[in-house]
């Protein structure tokens, strides 16, 4: 917090373009975050928020302030959201939301999309074994948990899979990096995308000619 | 360890519930998701480490499997098939010595990939069971339930230049003081402009007047104008005619068309 | 609060029927508030908490905390729910301005009033040729740019129109004096000056000898 006293003299000429105070601009962000059912950045706050505000810091109080509370603010990729802590969820039989039984196929698919993105459909094939259903697709996508990548720039530049903001969400996660055991996978190197050995025919591989291929430029 | 050897693990080396399980996984082979689904769930009956798993042994159950599941009748995929000729080969890789002359991955090489694919697949599983344990949204937590919506205020402001004001203000009295003119029509004369130039002129007609002396002036020079102009005379000519204001008589075919003021006609002007 | 160690004794013993301590219940009251779709009654707060759970005295504490915050926990007929501040709701709008251009008839009857200022409704209209829509003139009113003039001296009284200092303001003039006059908007290029075709009578009379007459009546 600026001294007031120091800087009255100034404060009284520039009034206009001056800020509000920290506590201020605490609850602005507060306000807002309650408001919104779905997560906002930090540009949309500071949009939001009277000229000169700066919502990260203001949100960084906010944060602790809510530490330990029934509701708490919680970071979904580049935006930020109040919800109730996971604790109380014995409380909250009536907001409850029915989500619709996913299928142990596409449950798989999408972890392997979440710990393998950017990922090919030939990619998944290949790591599950058999071929990924249109529908398995279609429905993550509806879902909004999955979404297209960029294309990777191997022959026949095939289209990628990425999970979504939705997606961390609804697992409560801040990004894709904060997945369970991704760690431990990675060191495992079981998120490495091997190739099979020369000339080997490939286990699951039925049709996919340019399979090999594909995990040239893996990253 | 021979095929023997472990056809006869496979069939009765296990126990009870091994063969119960085993039986399941014929019958239900159509519940599996692929070979490697059926390779996974036969290598979890090694209970061993994946990386530490006898491809060999594996490849002899999964033969097995594929003949039981023949023996049955079952409508095996084809990949099932491809992957049983495929494991074939595979064996018989890792059973005959190497040959140094043949090209290609060696058969350890061959099973190790086997081996990661499977790794890999289960660590899939066992994070897809992991992420699936956490909470979720909707069920452990949960947004705001009375979202306030963001309201949006559009306003619109509207907005004008002195030139606009300017040209609006000029367009008005353009229309005002050119009518006829506001269009491009330079070359065009209209009947109505013929008449009111000819009802001023035909009180001076009394005698047989060409047409051609009524067309106004700056009209007979350019061809086109002068179209324009002796058409809308002569039309406005007809007018006057109609109305009993004067007479008009051409002597032959294409000769000069002339008229002259209507005798009794005092309304010249 | 309560005082937990007074307390310690007797939770011990009656663990399994007591009552999670008041901080507890407070976070539960906050937390169905706050996912709740509709405002909760304090009965319902009772059904969903743990048994031995006081909804109404945890709700004055939670009241108490969001005093002067962002949101605060308000009542809505005999129930309860989270609410913006009323002193942040305008971080609730989103105020977007769309500039739009003046229409052509906005315009013209614009230039009149201002050219010809006072000038009434039916003059307007003579000088335009057209009559002018009310919603015209309402605009122009809105905006501030024209008002209402004194009226004429002439049967029926009618009200006239004047620009008002707004749209002297806007346009950069001194005074509706300083608008270019015939003259000017011919040299411009605005004005039609070739001579009419025929009708030599007619140049000249579009130069600007009436323009004085404008502003005849000006006040």
């Amino acid at each position: 917090m600026m001294d007031d006293n120091d800087m009255s003299d100034h404060v009284e000429k520039t009034s206009l373009f001056e800020a509000p105070p920290m506590a201020e601009q605490e609850r602005m962000v507060e306000a807002i975050l309650f408001a919104s059912a779905e997560p906002v950045t930090i540009k949309e706050l500071n949009d939001r928020m009277p000229h000169g505000c700066n919502a990260a810091e203001a949100l960084t109080y906010l944060r602790k302030r809510y530490e330990g509370r029934g509701v708490r603010v919680v970071k979904i990729g580049e935006a930020w959201a109040f919800r109730t802590a996971g604790d109380l969820s014995f409380l909250m039989q009536k907001e409850t939301v029915e989500t619709r039984k996913l299928s142990r196929a596409a449950i798989e698919t999408l972890a392997i999309i979440a710990y393998h993105q950017p990922v090919t459909r030939a990619e998944i094939e290949e790591i599950r074994g058999v071929s990924v259903s249109r529908g398995t697709v279609d429905q993550l996508l509806e879902m909004e948990w999955i979404r297209f990548g960029r294309r990777k720039m191997t022959p026949g530049r095939p289209v990628t899979f990425v999970v979504t903001s939705e997606f961390l969400d609804h697992f409560g996660l801040e990004s894709a990096r904060d997945l369970p055991g991704l760690k431990e996978l990675r060191s495992a190197g079981l998120l490495d995308s091997r190739p099979p050995p020369s000339g080997a025919e490939l286990v699951g591989q039925d049709d996919d000619e340019d399979q090999p291929e594909l995990f040239e430029d893996d990253d | 360890m021979s095929e023997a050897e472990a056809q006869l693990d496979f069939d009765q080396g296990q126990s009870v519930a091994d063969r119960l399980a085993a039986e399941a996984l014929i019958i239900d082979v159509d519940g599996f998701e692929g070979p490697l689904d059926v390779l996974l769930s036969l290598s979890r009956t090694q209970k061993v480490d994946l990386r530490r798993i006898s491809i060999l042994h594996l490849a002899q159950q999964y033969l097995a499997f594929v003949e039981r599941a023949k023996a049955l009748r079952l409508e095996l995929a084809a990949d099932y098939l491809v992957m049983a000729a495929w494991l074939a080969f595979l064996k018989s890789r890792l059973l005959l010595p190497p040959d140094p002359t043949d090209e290609g991955p060696s058969g350890e090489e061959l099973a190790a990939h086997l081996a990661f694919q499977l790794e890999r697949l289960q660590a899939m599983r066992d994070a897809a069971a992991k992420l699936m344990a956490r909470d979720q949204r909707g069920r452990d937590f949960f947004p705001r339930g009375i979202p306030e919506t963001m309201e949006r205020v559009r306003k619109v402001k509207y907005n004008a230049t002195l030139l606009d004001l300017m040209q609006g203000y000029a367009r008005i009295r353009t229309r005002d003081e050119f009518r006829p003119f506001v269009m491009d029509r330079d070359n065009v004369y209209t009947m109505e402009q013929a008449l009111a130039s000819m009802r001023g002129l035909i009180g001076f007609a009394g005698d047989w007047t060409s047409l051609s002396a009524y067309l106004p002036l700056g009209w007979t020079n350019d061809p086109v104008r002068r179209r324009a102009a002796t058409a809308a005379t002569f039309a406005a000519s007809l007018e006057l005619v109609k109305a009993g204001k004067v007479e008009l008589r051409q002597s032959d075919t294409f000769a000069p068309i002339e008229l002259r003021r209507k005798e009794g006609s005092d309304d010249g002007r």
